[in-house]
């Protein structure tokens, strides 16, 4: 019974379909890069359309290759990645907050105005240094 | 050609796709930030083209150059943040 | 991509040598990197190119069987790289620590000790 | 959970070991590999004097953690693909002060993390008194900012500490 | 930089990325790898800790050896005295730390020292051949087979001298700069 | 041969010693080593006068046919006897001289040195050891010129004196390898009997140029004689020594030793006339130009070697055998004169002719040498130097197309040193004065004695030229000559036409003499034509040497590094054309277009990726971008590697990548603004000097790439790297195993880098100029 | 033990750096460990010299590998002497070391990276394999970067800018040119491609364009014209001690390798490559003699004096004779050490008086007569004057031209050494026999402790002065074996058998 079956197609199919899934978000988050109004907007945006795909993308691959080492490989990525990207997304939204990146206008900010009065008045005086980076 | 290769094309191609509009991303900026996260998404597309390259080729071995590139792409994203950060404070 | 390569070599070396030929030091120190890798990249391309084949023998084989990257170009390519990098490396710190010297980034600041000092 | 982890990867790596080395008759590594480590486990579960009812308590608890983020992850990017995809913004673009109930570094990082993971969301920073998590958000209904702090709190912050403690 | 949320990524990535580290430079002989990729990989975890805490603290987390001692007893004979002293040491350092007679001695591990390590391996593991008349580096390669490691021989022993130097390299130059 | 010229060498060394030891006595030792070597020679003299020619070899670099080859005949005996004789004087004179000096130790060893280099070459048997004596006389020399080296005219008269010496010294090295080439030998006995050879070679006359122009310089002859006046800035032993009896006749010794080689073509004689005419007219001019004792005696010197050269260049039997005799004369009364002058100035204080008189009472024995010398240099009777005064009018009356030309020089000279000597031998010392110049301190043996010994030769000689002075002066003529010689010397060769031309030489001498304050006032108009002379030329070509160097050098060692790079590009980029344009293989792109369909599209965008990106980085002028575009560029680069299969290189140029980006954000991150500083009128050149350098890149990649290539090394590391390397990562085995030694010098790179940056980090001097 | 010798001076070298770094903290142990390095490093080299002499080539595959695919170790002649002379002008360095240079870089790994310096040197003479010829250069550079900018003071930081970009250049320029031979020949073993450019299929032009690469990158790293322009902006800068051995070795080694490979490999257009060296040796004379007679500072003179000494060695390769090149091999080892030794007496002169410049010093003559012996015979040794060494070299080098009938290059360099006697008899005239000009009175007051030291550094002076009257007074061996060794360079078949074993 097993004989009959062409593990080899069905993986090759699973593989597609997943890749294909993932390269789409990846795509689309890159449009999103693309389009979006402000910086905060664009990072939360593809934060992370582009894990998701990738880590679709990678999971595909260890499907097709069906291997320990592949397996291995793609969990270690995966797991970098997602441990990763968001750590880094939030260490440059936030250096964004502080080197004063606007919002965009419709953004509600209510609730965040202390925290900018506070970073902001503490950096004032550094920000003659700053005028280009 | 079969199905499978031709996903892969089709992959390789999209990727190429956002490769061009990560860079156009950013070549318009207009911020550091923007262009710190464009570079991010830059290397995630790396990482997926040789994700999809290995599995072209049928080489594991390639798939080692992806795992090292997503733990530096970190550290590139890290250093930038630590730059802009460096020269506020 | 044989006949398209050693287009954007030079390209690489066009753009380094006229980075490289600004007043500014970083200006300097980017042709210099970008030099670095238009260099390597000529080494590597230069050497023949192999699609796909990497210069790894396979679990299953005791020989490598073509076609399979020349791993030459490649060892010499990671020794050039490496040695590149540590002289890089130097060369952003040397930069820095002129800056903080002279208190400026004009090269053209640089030519004291070039000057003949005169006779009595 | 750290335990947890490690535990997991000791015996992750014990089995990937025995099949790629010990056994290449079988087929199907990956999956016997997982099988010979939740084996592992469970002989270190009852050899360790340290850990008397946590883990096979919690295995449940993770398994739906990481489905319910799954869940999120996979939503929450449709619903931005869907923003990024036709012409106009659907999204009220928001900062919001999340008041947290979690402390230690380990649950404040899973959690920012898993925020910013999720599309449409992005934490920025932890207050200075680590009471408050200031989230970049885009769907915000009606400028309703508590009912973004209820699904966070009572969706992932609820499930981690459920993890966690 | 320091935010709790990068601090505690780095804590959880440095050991992964050190097991990888060494996994890199050992399999490196058969796959993509070797001592410079590897050792690399295992220097940015330190590189990490160094951006996010300063290069003070990661010399105080991973480069101090503590060293326990006391006085020898004029009567205690010199076993039982090295027997107790690799006890303070090795197994109860914690609690001995605090008794009072103990002496407590700090070494500090300086980069230096790892690059010339380092060095040492490189050149020693090429030595063997000339002790025994054939040429410099001349290649000695054990019977046995360790799993994930693979074969020891002298070139693993040079690649690790490598990787040793690697990361006395990336550390140096990184706690120089950051000190700046 | 070979220990005499050894122990003087030893002897000179030890000089400063022996000062510190014996104190004032270091002249005892001093002269007795040219005194002993004399004796030794004179020894020896009996077999020259015999006829036989003595040789002595010491090998010293034979592979180069460089050996100490000495070489004993009658020209090589008269000159080592004239400058050990003369030493030994000169020793004891400076003794006295130089009393208390407190570098007396070191005046002796140049002294001693500058002798044994003399004696060595004119002993030397190989002509590039005849060379190397000479460079070693002209450095002693120098050194002694300098002797008084806190006075900025002593230092420049070295300088000025080495460097023409120098320039005739590597004149005479061409020379004599030409020369060693034309011949097919170095040895002088060998060279001596193919002068045929010789002058018939395609080098002899490059050989005689060079030769000649060693020798011109040396001997002060114009226009190179401009240094020997200068010179006297020496103490006057030094100029009594080398410039009246040694160092100038070295010149002179060097064309008589090779008249048999090199002379009798017409090149050699007219050159030589030519040449030794002017000098001989142009000195005995100048000498009456000066008021100075010993500028006189420069002068005078000066015309007497153009007189030595001119007779050489006859080279005929008598010619050279006048040549002889008057050398050695002329070293007689030339020498007793420079002491004479020295003992005034000693005394003295002044060598100013017009402020000197009536010395004969406080000088007396000075004063008598005195008046034997200018008796010889008169040429009286029964002096040596009327022996020689006679022979030069033969020899310049003989049959020749310029007999009388040559003989108006001689006797205008003659009539000069007449002058000359009156005011030297007689007017300062015996004529009667009301006011004799007042002495510092009397008249002292040590500067006495040797003076009066060398006028008294002079008298001895003059009076029995038959004994052993013939003899040896006929060896030396007949080693110019090449045959046996028979003249005699006599006094008196009964009354003839010489004898009437050198009496009237005498009286028109007298006449000038008289006459001498008149041509002095003449002087002055002169002036102008001093500015063409070749002192002041020499002095004009050395400074607009060192202004145009120094021009030169500001425009090439610019201190803009952009300006050096720009150069180097450019020689190589010429350097590549040129080596292509030599009928290299042609470009053929035309066939390989096919190849562009095999593009795929994701290397098509990477690399549209990179020169927009390069684009880019121009126009950037923020530092973080331009650090980004970097890490974009070499991210795009190291994929490149991974399409083209290498994994390896790919990893190690990212992590070398993100490693450069964190140094420059670390390093990079307190600098100030970014500003642009532009060139723009520079940039277009700078615009096109790098497209044409990536053409030719570009061009060197294509046609190299346009043949297969057959690496036997890639077969065989695939062959071996898993069954003898035990590896299956090839690039890895090559680089731990068979090509360990590259990763090991890797590694010692990175090492020092890392050094050097904690160096230059965290090492500040604060100032830097303690070596 | 035929493997041991020939790598010992690069061994020995590797291990005193390794203990230099680990007594990092303790200066004095280095300074040891460097003088018994030293001494060590002489003896191997000496006995190196002997084995080569008496048995002809030898070599050695590292890691056992045969020849085309290892890299070999080859010491000849030429480059056992090159050793020999780096081990002596190092023992020399070090001797200075101690007591010429400031604690304060000797602390900061001054020991260590000048040991490294020396196996670069070893290295680069001792190898056989195109590729390992630039790692060893690279070695060599780095550690000229570190020990130009050692200390940072502005001028050192000045001339280390110029120094590591055109350098940098170069290293770009060697690593392109190794790029194109392989691509060409398909190898890196320097015999290898000497058989395989005798090989009538290959292609002349491009491997004479290959050739060009080499040329520049080499001719950078040995300062020929027109492309020495760092070589005076940077080489004065840094201490004595630093500016005298790479001043000494650096761009000899560089000759080094231009000769051997211009010997070896790229000979196939001789008709170009002579005729074009022979003018840039022109040139390099020349121009590097005006930028000497131009300059009023001690060290810059001596720096522009090594270009236009670069210029002689020059020519010798470009007369292409074995009288030739055997002069340019004797040159070359002069030269190392006298420039050596008149850096050093710069700097026991500056150690005394504070400074460099001409017109600021005076007196030596008469306060330290000694040191005025070891520098008139330097610096008559660098003008040629005989008996001195650099004689030897230009008569070797003016014979060889005549033979050829190459009348002007000679004739150029005849000239040139004219004006090199003036450069030289500027500086005695100047610093030794002038009277040192009035000037702060305090500023020259020394301690007797630094008097002292200053009498220490004589020493190193004389120990080099020694080998420099040696080989000038008693040249033939030297000369015999410079003839021996350029015989070996131009009978490539020699070299080519010693490493294929064929
Ligand atoms: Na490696
Ligand atoms: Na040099």
């Amino acid at each position: 019974m097993l004989d009959n079956i062409n593990f080899l197609l069905i993986r090759e199919i699973v593989s597609s379909v997943l890749i294909i899934i993932g390269v789409v978000f990846m795509t689309i988050s890159t449009i999103g890069l693309l389009r979006f109004p402000d910086f905060y907007i664009r990072m939360s945006a593809i934060t992370k359309g582009a894990t998701l795909g990738l880590g679709l993308i990678l999971t595909g691959m260890g499907i097709y290759f069906n291997e320990p080492d592949m397996f291995l490989k793609v969990m270690l990525i995966i797991g970098f990645t997602f441990l990763t990207s968001p750590v880094a997304a939030h260490v440059i939204g936030r250096t964004a907050v502080r080197n004063k990146i606007p919002f965009w206008e419709r953004t509600n900010l209510e609730e965040f105005k202390d925290y900018l009065h506070k970073e902001h008045s503490a950096h004032r005086d550094h920000e003659r240094d700053n005028k280009q980076v | 050609m079969s199905l499978f290769s031709f996903t892969l094309i089709f992959a390789m191609a999209s990727l190429s796709l956002c490769l061009v509009m990560t860079g156009i991303r950013f070549a318009i900026g207009p911020t550091l930030p923007d262009r710190i996260t464009a570079f991010d998404l830059f290397v995630a597309n790396i990482i997926g083209m040789v994700a999809i390259y290995t599995e072209f080729t049928g080489n594991e071995d390639f798939i080692d150059v992806g795992i090292i590139l997503s733990l530096f792409g970190f550290l590139g994203s890290i250093s930038f943040a630590y730059y802009l950060m460096k020269s506020t404070r | 991509m044989e006949l398209i390569l050693p287009f954007l070599i030079g390209i690489l070396f066009s753009a380094s040598l006229y980075l490289i030929l600004h007043r500014h030091f970083f200006k300097l120190i980017l042709g210099l990197i970008l030099f670095g890798l238009a260099t390597n990249l000529f080494l590597f391309v230069i050497g023949r190119l192999t699609r796909g084949g990497s210069a790894i023998i396979g679990p299953e084989e005791k020989v490598a069987t073509e076609p399979f990257a020349d791993p030459v170009p490649q060892a010499l390519l990671l020794t050039a790289i490496v040695i590149g990098f540590g002289i890089q490396a130097f060369a952003i710190v040397l930069i820095k620590r002129v800056y903080q010297s002279f208190g400026t980034n004009d090269l053209d600041d640089m030519n004291t000790t070039d000057q003949i000092e005169e006779k009595h | 959970m750290k335990t947890f982890i490690i535990h997991f990867l000791i015996a992750f790596i014990g089995s990937y070991l025995y099949f790629k080395y010990g056994d290449p008759m079988l087929p199907y590594n990956a999956f016997w590999a997982v099988v010979v480590a939740v084996f592992i486990m469970f002989v270190l579960w009852l050899t360790t004097p340290f850990y008397h009812r946590t883990y096979f308590h919690k295995l449940p608890r993770a398994l739906n953690f990481i489905a319910y983020f799954l869940k999120e992850l996979v939503v929450a990017n449709l619903r931005v693909a869907y923003d990024i995809l036709t012409p106009n913004y659907r999204m009220k673009p928001a900062v919001v002060a999340v008041p947290l109930s979690v402390t230690t570094d380990l649950e404040i990082t899973l959690l920012a993390n898993i925020i910013t993971l999720t599309p449409g969301s992005l934490m920025i920073d932890i207050s200075a008194d680590r009471k408050l998590l200031y989230m970049h958000t885009l769907y915000v209904k009606d400028n309703d900012l508590e009912s973004v702090k209820y699904h966070i709190k009572h969706g992932f912050e609820r499930r981690l500490m459920q993890l966690t403690r | 930089m320091k935010t709790v949320i990068l601090a505690t990524a780095i804590r959880i990535l440095i050991p992964i990325f050190i097991i990888f580290s060494v996994y890199t430079l050992f399999r490196g002989h058969n796959h993509p790898g070797g001592g410079f990729i590897g050792g690399l990989i295992g220097a940015i975890a330190f590189v990490f800790h160094t951006m996010t805490h300063g290069p003070q603290h990661t010399v105080d987390t991973f480069l101090k050896v503590n060293l326990y001692g006391y006085p020898r007893q004029p009567n205690q004979s010199r076993s039982l005295y090295l027997m107790r002293m690799m006890r303070v040491n090795v197994w109860r350092r914690r609690k001995m730390a605090r008794h009072p007679e103990v002496k407590h001695r700090m070494i500090r591990i300086e980069s230096v020292y790892i690059i010339a390590t380092g060095l040492l391996l490189a050149v020693t593991s090429g030595v063997f051949g000339l002790l025994s008349g054939q040429p410099f580096m001349h290649a000695y390669w054990t019977d046995f087979y360790i799993p994930i490691l693979g074969k020891p021989g002298t070139p693993i022993l040079f690649d690790l001298g490598v990787y040793l130097l690697v990361i006395g390299v990336v550390l140096k130059i990184t706690f120089v700069m950051s000190e700046e | 041969m070979f220990l005499a010229i050894l122990a003087g060498f030893l002897l000179a060394f030890a000089a400063p010693m022996l000062y510190r030891w014996l104190g004032k006595w270091v002249f005892v030792p001093m002269a007795l080593l040219p005194f002993s070597i004399f004796v030794y020679l004179l020894t020896l003299a009996p077999a020259v006068l015999n006829g036989q020619n003595l040789g002595e070899l010491q090998a010293w670099a034979p592979s180069l046919n460089i050996n100490l080859h000495f070489f004993l005949d009658g020209l090589s005996l008269l000159f080592a006897l004239l400058i050990t004789g003369f030493g030994t004087l000169i020793m004891l004179y400076a003794g006295g001289y130089l009393k208390g000096h407190p570098l007396l130790g070191r005046f002796y060893l140049y002294l001693a040195l500058f002798m044994t280099a003399m004696l060595g070459l004119v002993l030397a048997g190989n002509i590039i050891s005849v060379f190397v004596f000479w460079e070693l006389t002209s450095i002693s020399s120098y050194l002694l010129i300098g002797f008084g080296h806190d006075k900025e005219s002593s230092r420049s008269s070295a300088l000025q004196a080495l460097l023409v010496t120098g320039l005739g010294g590597l004149a005479l090295m061409g020379g004599m390898i030409l020369l060693g080439l034309a011949g097919e030998s170095y040895t002088l006995s060998e060279l001596l009997e193919r002068g045929d050879l010789v002058r018939n070679h395609a080098l002899y006359l490059p050989a005689l140029v060079l030769l000649l122009l060693g020798a011109f310089t040396k001997s002060a002859q114009f226009p190179f004689h401009f240094w020997l006046p200068n010179a006297m800035a020496a103490p006057t032993p030094v100029s009594a020594y080398l410039h009246s009896a040694t160092m100038v006749k070295a010149g002179v010794y060097l064309l008589a030793r090779l008249t048999p080689v090199m002379g009798g073509t017409d090149e050699w004689q007219y050159t030589l006339m030519l040449v030794g005419g002017v000098t001989t007219v142009l000195g005995a001019l100048l000498a009456t130009q000066h008021t100075d004792l010993k500028a006189i005696l420069a002068y005078t010197t000066i015309s007497a070697l153009g007189l030595l050269v001119t007779m050489t260049g006859i080279g005929t039997a008598p010619a050279l055998e006048a040549m002889v005799v008057f050398l050695l004369a002329h070293a007689l009364y030339k020498g007793t004169f420079f002491l004479v002058a020295g003992n005034v100035d000693h005394a003295t204080g002044t060598r100013d002719l017009t402020q000197l008189s009536g010395l004969s009472g406080t000088m007396r024995y000075t004063a008598t040498a005195a008046l034997l010398a200018g008796m010889s240099m008169a040429g009286l009777l029964p002096f040596f130097g009327f022996i020689g005064k006679e022979l030069l009018y033969e020899a310049t009356l003989q049959e020749s197309p310029f007999r009388w030309l040559l003989f108006a020089v001689s006797f205008f000279s003659g009539m000069v040193f007449v002058a000359v000597a009156i005011a030297l031998g007689f007017g300062i010392f015996w004529q009667r004065s009301t006011r004799p110049t007042p002495l510092q301190h009397p008249d002292k043996p040590l500067l006495y004695l040797p003076p009066v010994i060398l006028a008294c030769t002079g008298l001895v000689f003059g009076l029995l030229p038959g004994f052993f002075v013939t003899p040896l002066l006929r060896r030396a003529a007949e080693a110019m000559l090449g045959v046996e010689q028979v003249f005699e010397l006599a006094l008196w060769h009964g009354f003839n036409l010489v004898l009437g031309l050198s009496l009237l030489t005498v009286l028109l001498g007298y006449v000038v003499y008289r006459y001498s304050n008149k041509l002095l006032s003449y002087a002055s108009r002169f002036n102008g034509l001093y500015r063409l002379g070749p002192a002041n030329l020499y002095q004009l070509g050395l400074n607009g040497f060192l202004t145009g160097a120094t021009k030169i050098t500001a425009t090439i060692q610019n201190g803009y590094l952009r300006s050096y790079i720009a150069a180097i590009i450019t020689a190589f980029i010429a350097l590549v054309v040129l080596s292509l344009s030599r009928g290299g293989p042609r470009l053929e792109l035309a066939n390989r277009l096919p190849e562009l369909t095999q593009l795929r599209l994701y290397e098509v965008v990477l690399l549209m990726m990179i020169i927009p990106a390069l684009i880019f980085l121009f126009k950037s002028r923020s530092r973080l971008t331009s650090i980004a575009i970097m890490g974009i560029i070499g991210y795009s680069v190291a994929l490149f590697y991974i399409l083209f299969g290498a994994p390896d290189v790919a990893a190690t140029q990212l992590l070398i990548e993100t490693l450069t980006v964190v140094i420059f954000v670390l390093i990079l991150h307190k600098l100030p603004a970014f500003t642009y500083l532009s060139h723009a009128s520079e940039r277009y050149k700078y615009v096109l000097l790098s497209l044409a350098f990536g053409a030719v890149m570009t061009y060197v990649i294509l046609i190299v790439k346009q043949y297969p290539l057959d690496s036997q090394l890639k077969a065989y590391y695939g062959q071996s790297s898993y069954l003898l390397g035990q590896g299956r990562n090839i690039v890895n085995v090559i680089l731990v195993d068979f090509r360990a030694l590259d990763t090991l010098g890797e590694i010692v790179v990175l090492a020092v880098a890392a050094i050097g940056i904690m160096a230059m980090l965290k090492l500040r001097m604060q100032k830097g100029d303690k070596p | 033990m035929n493997h041991l010798l020939i790598v010992l001076p690069m061994l020995i070298p590797l291990y005193g750096a390794i203990l230099s770094l680990f007594s990092w903290r303790y200066v004095r142990a280095q300074q040891i460990i460097g003088i018994l390095a030293q001494a060590c490093m002489l003896i191997a080299s000496f006995m190196l010299l002997f084995d080569v002499n008496e048995h002809g080539i030898r070599t050695t595959q590292i890691g056992s590998w045969p020849a085309p695919f290892g890299i070999t170790l080859v010491a000849d002649l030429f480059s056992s002497m090159m050793v020999i002379t780096s081990a002596i002008t190092g023992m020399a360095i070090y001797l200075f070391s101690i007591k010429g240079l400031d604690k304060a870089r000797q602390s900061f790994g001054y020991y260590p990276v000048l040991m490294i310096l020396q196996l670069g040197v070893s290295g680069a003479c001792l190898t056989g394999d195109l590729f390992n010829l630039f790692v060893w250069f690279e070695v060599l550079l780095i550690c000229c970067f570190v020990l130009i900018a050692l200390g940072g003071t502005k001028p050192q930081l000045e001339g280390a800018i110029k120094y590591v970009t055109i350098n940098f250049l170069a290293t770009g320029f060697l690593l392109t040119g190794i790029g194109v031979v392989y691509g060409i020949l398909g190898s890196l073993n320097l015999a290898e491609l000497a058989v395989l450019v005798r090989t009538p299929v290959s292609h002349p032009a491009l491997i004479t364009m290959a050739g060009m690469f080499f040329l520049i990158a080499f001719g950078i790293k040995a300062a020929i014209f027109p492309l020495f322009f760092w070589l005076p902006a940077s080489y004065h800068t840094p201490p004595i001690a630093i500016s005298a051995f790479i001043a000494g070795m650096l761009t000899k080694v560089g000759m080094y390798a231009f000769i051997r490979l211009f010997t070896l490999v790229f000979v196939t257009d001789q008709e170009l490559t002579i005729p074009l060296l022979t003018v840039l040796a022109g040139f390099t004379m020349v121009l590097g003699v005006f930028g000497a007679a131009s300059q009023n500072d001690f060290r810059k003179i001596l720096s522009f004096h090594i270009v236009s000494q670069i210029g002689y060695m020059l020519m010798g390769l470009a007369l292409y004779t074995p009288l030739a090149i055997a002069g340019s091999i004797y040159f070359i080892l002069h030269n190392i050490l006298v420039k050596t030794n008149l850096f050093l007496i710069s700097g026991v002169v500056a150690h005394r008086h504070g400074t460099f410049a001409l017109k600021k010093l005076g007196g030596i003559y008469l306060q330290q007569p000694f040191l005025s012996v070891l520098f008139f015979i330097s610096a008559f040794s660098l003008a040629g004057i005989p008996p001195f060494s650099g004689f030897w070299g230009k008569f070797m080098l003016a014979k060889a031209g005549f033979e050829i009938d190459s009348f002007v290059i000679v004739l150029v360099s005849l000239a040139v050494s004219l004006i090199t006697i003036f450069s030289m008899t500027k500086i005695w005239n100047e610093v030794f026999w002038k009277n040192k000009p009035e000037s702060d009175p305090l500023l020259n007051v020394m301690t007797e402790r630094e008097k002292h030291n200053n009498r220490l550094l004589h020493l190193p002076v004389a120990f080099l002065a020694v080998f420099i009257l040696f080989i000038g007074l008693y040249a033939e061996p030297v000369v015999a074996m410079a003839q021996l060794a350029a015989e070996q360079l131009l009978n490539s078949e020699l070299y080519i058998n010693a490493v294929l074993k064929r």
